[in-house]
């Protein structure tokens, strides 16, 4: 379980141009997906970041080897998972590892080329809070589920994709606690300390994809998807989002990616 | 050797107020009927380690069983918060609950340094994270070879440690497969070991493809209890009751339904 | 993904003069044909790292492909001394032989922390041994949470691992069973890999008690080589042969005999 | 492999009084055997410690957990394996378990009751060398196995067991190099040392049985077998070697445990 937990309901739907009609959640999962091409393996969390992961099994990466924190390595489901430990997972596995080994020897050991994760807050260099939030001077912190792999699969993964719905409550201008580093204050923070995998490199929401600035690790809008406006993602972020000059849209998703992810979300709730 | 005993007495005997106790299990082989037998003897004042603390704990902390929690994400799997959990770190309700939060990476070494016999272990982990800044079990070490700083973890070793299996045999010794998580750790890195198993067979142990077993002299006491993992499962005997955990979410979010569905569910209930 | 390819092709792209090579299998599964191949490829200066260096490393040092050993237990096992082994180290042939020394405890632990990509590993290990005093891979950490004063070993990461396994897929994905020593942590802490098996099954793996799977990404090349283990075994295809590793005292005792056993048997033998 | 293999031949003959007639290795054998009565679990290497081990299932603890190195716990091999990874150690065994694993769990984590091992040379302080011994200034070093399991053995069962061959060439007044410590220098060495361990109890010989003396952590000689005389100890001792004031016998071993012995080890060598 790393970082936070989506529900699977489709948010709002959204118009497209020349693709199919799909909802705003289905765009992000869509795009999840797509990022997932040419990866070899990839630890997957529950949420969106297994709907994604499965996506790309049946999309754009047939061989993508799934990697579950449960301890399964290269799972098969034929339905989305509700839990991280879904017995479905290790029956489709090619290997059924300890935790303690695959946090060690897999994870660290440096075998997984993507980490997937979530996130209940997210600032402009892409660290991530999924611990405490500050609920105003007069109410207790609130409590969010906290670490679980988040950290060190920041750390280790060759890359790091977050995926998480654009909202002004996500996107803050400061953590309320940093979990899981991305890029700390900026270029070399991960380098001084010593981090190996590349960290956050792209963050996959239902309005675009942000991507760290080059030079400056702050995540920049490099791309929207069809029907968002760059006013609608400056809204729903919390600090002064920058734009990449050479903007983009994404591609529609096309009525076969529509089609396997709809397939799979309703033999998901089927199952469950 | 293991006894092979009740559920009851094996409880009685090896839980007491103020220890520290882990029941693992990583989604699978929950040992939710343990959990439900200490609620039932009013055991109280425990430090619960666990993982994922998931609906197991929610139960024990709503119930006023617990302390502190050392813990590494504790939320509902695929559904959303742990109320009774969140209830008690943000209200206090039924009382304070102290917490020692750690990664995934950093609880699994923790009991791989408690069944080790060492006081830590290390691991590439929790750079840049402000965890370190909320517990005494997180410092650095520096390698001798090549200066590197590394993440030091605090053992764990709990007093007790229970889990859930699918077999034993009449002398105690324990299989279970699927997805076996940190259990064999929990198991070795522990003073004191139940197993509650679906199934105690006749016979030798049939060896199961990505089993682990756990001989009986390193377990205390053994404990038939079918389903005793519910509303988690046991491959080949049970599939998680999925709609369990999504209607937990709607009884454990007010006091008074998740104290009427204790009382009706676990503090009447008789094993 | 691993690429099936024949023994000499394998050897011959992975292994290299000056390379670091463990040839791992804890009596069990010592991929001896592998090493012939090593030998008859001429390929030289060589670390060989393995932690009981058995009747293969005293083949190969012999037969002068080796400049330096990483070991704990260098002994013919149940029969007495590696004569080569010990004439390289004490007469220097057929050239000198460096030593790296260990316990089984902390060469064990050294793999692991390969695997795990740490640079050192910790245990409760050589005290009061001499060993530390002729290594420069053993030192000392303190606990930061205990101050205890612990063993720290450096990490190995050979540059080639070579096991032998029961059974691969088409794929490359790879079975073994039975004692599997210390396999999996020599392969995953190593550059490449090299795995040789009884044999290359249709389909799928079909799952066994006891196994360990090695993902076909994670091996670079898997020869078929039936009896690649010969005179050690592998469960399920063959039996120890005791008789050539009691035969082997003799010839290895002497140097000609040695020779021209290498010359039969190794180096005009063809795969 | 814990220390030195020894062969499987069986000594000189030597008259025993009263009981069966037997070699001077089997009286080892038979009392390394009696020594595991009452033991739970015991870490065995090959050589006479597994014939002691195997015999001791036969005859005074048939409930006696053997624990190989190779990873194999709670065999039951119906002969002598030659090889401390022979296949039967794994078939006949309660679990197999990675070779760290073993060290780091079972045998560190301190379940073992009894580590049973073997030495090239031993000095009154059951201190043993299985790694060089000095052959002189014109010669280099003899090269011996190595250490193997030995000093982890050593410091982590809870007592420690050594059986060897009484000579001069074994019992030596100073080792050549220390690889496993015994109790060191004397009393307390182990302690300051954070052993956990009580460390070495008892060395079986051919001759007797040596005990490390309550005050002074030296061995004594506690008990001669039937037939031996204090003076072979003593001839056979490369140092002054102390006899305990209460010296005693051992009883000889009965027809029970020479035919179990016996058995045990035609079955070895037919197998082999």
């Amino acid at each position: 379980m790393s970082g936070t937990e989506s529900g699977t309901g489709s948010g709002t739907e959204s118009g497209t141009d020349g693709g199919a009609r799909c909802g705003r959640d289905e765009l992000m999962e869509v795009n999840a997906a797509r990022a997932l091409a040419g990866a070899r393996s990839c630890f997957v969390g529950i949420g969106l970041p297994s709907t994604a992961a499965n996506l790309a099994r049946r999309t754009v990466n047939p061989d993508l080897v799934l990697v579950y924190e449960s301890g399964t390595i290269g799972s098969r489901p034929t339905r989305l998972p509700l839990s991280i430990g879904d017995g479905e997972l290790a029956d489709t596995a090619d290997a059924v590892v300890s935790v303690p080994e695959m946090f060690n020897y897999w994870l660290q050991g440096g075998r997984i080329d993507v980490g997937f994760l979530g996130a209940a807050q997210l600032d402009r260099f892409a660290n991530i809070n999924t611990t405490v939030v500050d609920r105003g001077p007069d109410r207790p912190e609130g409590r969010l589920p906290g670490a679980g792999g988040a950290p060190e699969i920041a750390a280790n993964c060759g890359e790091v994709l977050i995926v998480l719905r654009h909202t002004r409550r996500n996107f803050v201008p400061a953590l309320d606690f940093v979990t899981t580093l991305g890029h700390g204050t900026g270029p070399g923070d991960r380098a001084a300390l010593g981090m190996r995998g590349a960290g956050p490199t792209a963050v996959i929401t239902d309005l675009g994809i942000l991507r760290p600035g080059p030079d400056t690790a702050e995540l920049e809008l490099t791309a929207l998807h069809p029907g968002a406006t760059v006013e609608q993602a400056r809204e729903a972020t919390g600090w002064e989002l920058r734009v990449a000059a050479d903007l983009t849209v994404t591609e529609a998703p096309t009525e076969a990616e529509l089609s396997a992810l709809r397939a799979l979300k309703a033999a998901g709730r089927k199952a469950a | 050797m293991a006894d092979i005993r009740s559920l009851h007495d094996a409880v009685g005997d090896l839980v007491h107020d103020g220890d520290t106790v882990a029941l693992e299990g990583f989604t699978h082989l929950i040992p939710f009927a343990a959990a439900h037998e200490i609620i039932r003897q009013g055991i109280t004042g425990l430090t619960l380690v666990r993982m994922t603390p998931d609906v197991v704990y929610d139960q024990l902390i709503g119930a006023g069983a617990v302390r502190k929690l050392v813990f590494s994400w504790g939320g509902n799997p695929g559904v959303g918060s742990l109320h009774r959990f969140r209830d008690a770190v943000e209200n206090g309700w039924p009382h304070p609950l102290e917490l020692d939060e750690h990664s995934h990476a950093g609880m699994a070494n923790r009991y791989v340094a408690g069944a080790s016999q060492l006081p830590f272990a290390v691991l590439r982990g929790y750079r840049g994270s402000g965890i370190p800044g909320r517990t005494d079990t997180v410092a650095t070490v520096t390698c001798p070879f090549t200066g590197e700083e590394l993440a030091a973890v605090a053992a764990l070793n709990p007093d007790v440690t229970v889990v859930h299996a699918q077999q034993a045999d009449r002398d105690g010794n324990v299989q279970l497969w699927g997805l076996t998580g940190v259990q064999k750790e929990a198991v070795l890195a522990a003073r004191r070991v139940l197993v509650t198993v679906e199934e105690i067979v006749d016979g030798a142990l049939e060896p199961r493809p990505g089993s682990v077993v756990l001989p009986g002299w390193v377990i205390d006491a053994v404990a038939e209890v079918p389903g005793g993992a519910h509303p988690s499962y046991a491959a080949g005997y049970s599939v998680r009751d999925n709609d369990f955990y999504q209607e937990w979410d709607a009884v454990s979010r007010d006091r008074d339904t998740f104290t009427r569905w204790l009382d009706d569910n676990v503090r009447k209930a008789v094993r």
